[in-house]
């Protein structure tokens, strides 16, 4: 470890809050929202990876691979779906998207 | 101790990238201002004895899912911040009292539980940590190419035109 | 103390001559294509300036320097400056794992002939050459000019669908020689260069480079009659120059990777390693000029069909085949 | 298949470019090596003299007519004896096209184009070419012709004089 592992902790934690804080306040903007939660994802990849090298373990260096993964997924349906609302209404204003709302 | 010089540095430029991003009110920008934050991050994990996945975040985060990004953004012509779609102050502050209390939190008990500096294991090399994914993994590996399948199918069907009869 | 600043100082050494070459090869690439594409069109391309024309790119570069530097006041300034060096920077950064040589003895310790022997080299080639779309597209964008952005909007959507078949035809080279890192592949090419066991895999990979440096037949990012230049008609000067120098280093890189993959190396009889190496990728460089010359430019959905539907897929079966192969052997 | 003879055109391409390639060059590299242009090539216009030295040009206009960019003009006078010529004649060689319609309508070959074609200039107002930059001591292309000998009319000489002309007929003759 080049680091002890708690400060590889508060780096992890710091991002991730800055990426929740990021979610919460751009509630109006759908690729902003986006970001935020790669930015969150990639914090917890960092958790996995530094207790990975930390117990000398290769399960969380798979873990952070598969978040990519999965996050690669997500991200493509989450634009085709940004780019069907675009499509549909001009706008990526999550405020414009409440017809359901009661 | 060069190595935690740098280590520093990069999780500085982490953090300082990424709160930009977030504040910033052009997209474009903001994309900018990740991808600098995940290269860092890539550097950091190849600092963490993880080249695989320092290689992998470059290549996957900021070469194909931000330029994804980028080409949407490009695409639809989102940018523009003066449209208004910023948030303002009323819903920063939520915001940012929430995830100042999660930080500070955070920062306590993890201090509070400080540990033992521990004793550094062994580098793994590329070769063992393959064997391991596919021979203990080898379901989740399935797995997550199935994920992968059903994403593309529904981003072609999210994605498909309307054509004949379906377009009103 | 002496043994270690030996070390640094070889390494500096290696370092500042491998940049050199590189820019000042870049630079004469630059000439060669022009004098070579005049060859093909019966001219005979610039030959003024010093014996055959040789100080042309010498010229070249005063004219760029001295030229006007001008932005658009529409352009989103920062972006508009930082763009040309995110597409010159990872061609250059590239050519750090390529081992050109092999390893030289110098006063009794070895001096591997690559700058950074990484054990990830494949990896960090590809991740560098998915950070080059990055100049394109944010050059476009940033110029705030129509044709620009469809340069852009185009180059990114070409380089994404290259890179992955580029990737896939590059798995078979690694379940051969069983390494991420560049000086394991061509070591074990030492006998058969793999371009015998994956002629198929060598194609795919010669196409999928040759538009990842945005080249004729797949130059549709700046294709001249329809988009003016794309993604730099609003660059002058030698920021231009920076985004023209990068296509040249980046066919030398590519040239130099095919050749690392494909070629074996520096492997070969008789001559220098260096000498073997610098041949295989000039040939390829000639390949790419030649190229320019004979092949019209595709359209765009055929490029993308091309992409897509033929060689991503061609590419899939290539390693499942390799697999066989290699699972029954 | 299709896929056979569209690698074989792809080939095929790169073999003519590689035999273009080892061709020579057709260039001619101009400031050392010049062309030799062919007697009729149409350059630097000129106005020529009849076979006796007199000036040709009868400043009938039609060249300046034809001209299609209008870079041709001049100012008709008449000697005592009734022969006419251009008391000035100018030609704006920035303007004009050396498209040679000045030359086809000239019914005196006086106005001619020669295969001169190195007349640029720094200064765009040396490109303006009066009348004594034109006129040359020579009978350009056609050395023996000579208008008012074929024109049929008593200006230079008596009616009936010229070549190929006979004598006027004395209408009156035939009268009883």
């Amino acid at each position: 470890m080049i680091v002890p592992f708690e400060q590889i902790l508060i780096l992890a934690g710091l991002l991730f809050f800055i990426g929740m804080g990021g979610l919460l306040a751009w509630r109006a903007n759908l690729i902003m929202m986006l970001v935020s939660i790669e930015v969150m994802l990639n914090a917890v990849m960092l958790v996995f990876v530094a207790g990975s090298a930390r117990w000398g373990n290769a399960e969380g260096q798979f873990f952070a691979i598969f978040i990519m993964a999965l996050t690669s997924a997500e991200v493509s349906l989450a634009l085709a779906m940004v780019v069907y609302l675009h499509r549909r209404k001009h706008t990526v204003n999550t405020d414009m998207f409440s017809e359901l709302k009661g | 101790m060069i190595e935690q010089a740098i280590f520093y540095i990069l999780a500085a430029v982490a953090v300082i990238g990424t709160i930009l991003a977030i504040t910033e009110k052009h997209p474009v920008h903001a994309i900018m201002y990740l991808v600098t934050s995940l290269f860092s991050m890539a550097v950091i994990f190849f600092l963490l004895m993880a080249p695989l996945v320092a290689a992998f975040e470059v290549i996957l985060y900021a070469g194909a899912i931000m330029v994804l990004f980028l080409f949407v953004i490009m695409m639809l012509d989102l940018g523009h911040p003066e449209q208004g779609m910023s948030p303002g102050w009323q819903t920063w502050w939520p915001a940012l009292l929430l995830s100042t209390i999660s930080i500070v939190s955070l920062v306590v008990v993890i201090i509070s539980h400080r540990a033992v500096m521990a004793a550094p294991a062994a580098a793994l090399s590329i070769r063992e940590v393959a064997r391991h994914l596919f021979q203990e993994h080898g379901l989740a590996v399935e797995l997550v190419s199935l994920q992968l399948l059903f994403a593309l199918v529904g981003a072609l069907y999210l994605g498909k035109q309307p054509t004949g009869k379906d377009a009103k | 103390m002496t043994a270690f600043s030996l070390d640094i100082l070889l390494f500096a050494l290696k370092l500042a001559l491998v940049f050199f070459v590189i820019l000042t090869l870049a630079a004469y690439l630059v000439f060669a294509e022009r004098r070579v594409l005049a060859w093909v069109q019966d001219r005979k391309g610039p030959n003024r300036v010093g014996p055959c024309g040789l100080l042309q790119p010498l010229a070249d570069l005063i004219k760029l320097l001295t030229k006007e530097d001008v932005v658009p006041s529409a352009a989103d300034h920062w972006l508009f400056y930082l763009a040309p060096a995110m597409a010159a920077i990872p061609a250059i950064l590239i050519f750090a794992v390529i081992p050109f040589g092999a390893p030289l003895t110098i006063y009794g310790r070895q001096l591997p002939l690559v700058v950074a022997d990484l054990n990830v080299g494949l990896l960090f080639f590809l991740a560098l050459s998915s950070i080059a779309v990055y100049g394109v597209a944010i050059g476009g964008w940033a110029s705030n000019s129509k044709y620009s952005l469809l340069g852009g909007i185009r180059g990114l959507a070409q380089l994404i669908s290259y890179e992955l078949s580029m990737g896939l035809s590059l798995v078979p080279i690694v379940m051969l020689s069983r390494s991420f890192n560049l000086t394991d592949i061509v070591a074990a090419q030492e006998r058969v260069p793999f371009i015998v066991y994956q002629p198929l895999a060598f194609i795919i990979f010669l196409i999928s480079i040759t538009a990842e440096c945005k080249r004729i037949p797949f130059d549709l990012p700046e294709a001249e009659g329809e988009l003016v230049a794309g993604f730099h008609t609003e660059y002058s000067g030698m920021r231009f120059g920076l985004f023209f120098v990068g296509e040249y280093i980046n066919i030398i890189v590519l040239g130099g990777l095919a050749t690392t993959f494909f070629l074996g190396g520096w492997h070969g009889p008789l001559l220098a390693p260096v000498v073997w190496f610098s041949l295989k990728t000039l040939a390829f460089a000639f390949f790419f000029i030649w190229m320019r010359g004979t092949l019209p430019r595709l359209r765009y959905d055929q490029l993308m069909h091309f992409g897509w539907k033929v060689l991503t897929p061609l590419a899939l079966v290539n390693i499942v085949v390799t697999g066989w192969w290699l699972a029954l052997t | 298949m299709s896929f056979f003879s569209d690698t074989r055109a792809i080939l095929g391409g790169f073999r003519v470019t590689l035999a273009h390639m080892l061709r020579k060059p057709v260039t001619i590299q101009y400031p050392e090596q010049k062309r030799t242009p062919y007697p009729r090539f149409r350059a630097r216009i000129v106005l020529t003299r009849d076979p006796d030295g007199g000036e040709r040009c009868v400043a009938c206009y039609l060249c300046s007519a034809a001209c299609p960019v209008d870079c041709i003009s001049m100012q008709s006078a008449e000697q005592e004896n009734g022969r006419r010529y251009a008391a000035w004649f100018r030609i704006n060689f920035s303007r004009c096209i050396f498209c040679g319609l000045c030359a086809e309508a000239c019914p005196t070959l006086a106005i001619q184009m020669t295969p001169d074609y190195e007349i640029c200039t720094r200064d765009i107002m040396d490109l303006v070419y009066e009348k004594e930059d034109l006129l040359i001591d020579g009978c350009g292309k056609d050395s023996s012709y000579n208008f008012y000998k074929h024109a049929g009319i008593g200006v230079t000489q008596p009616r009936g004089e010229g070549q190929e002309e006979s004598r006027p007929l004395d209408i009156r003759s035939l009268l009883p």
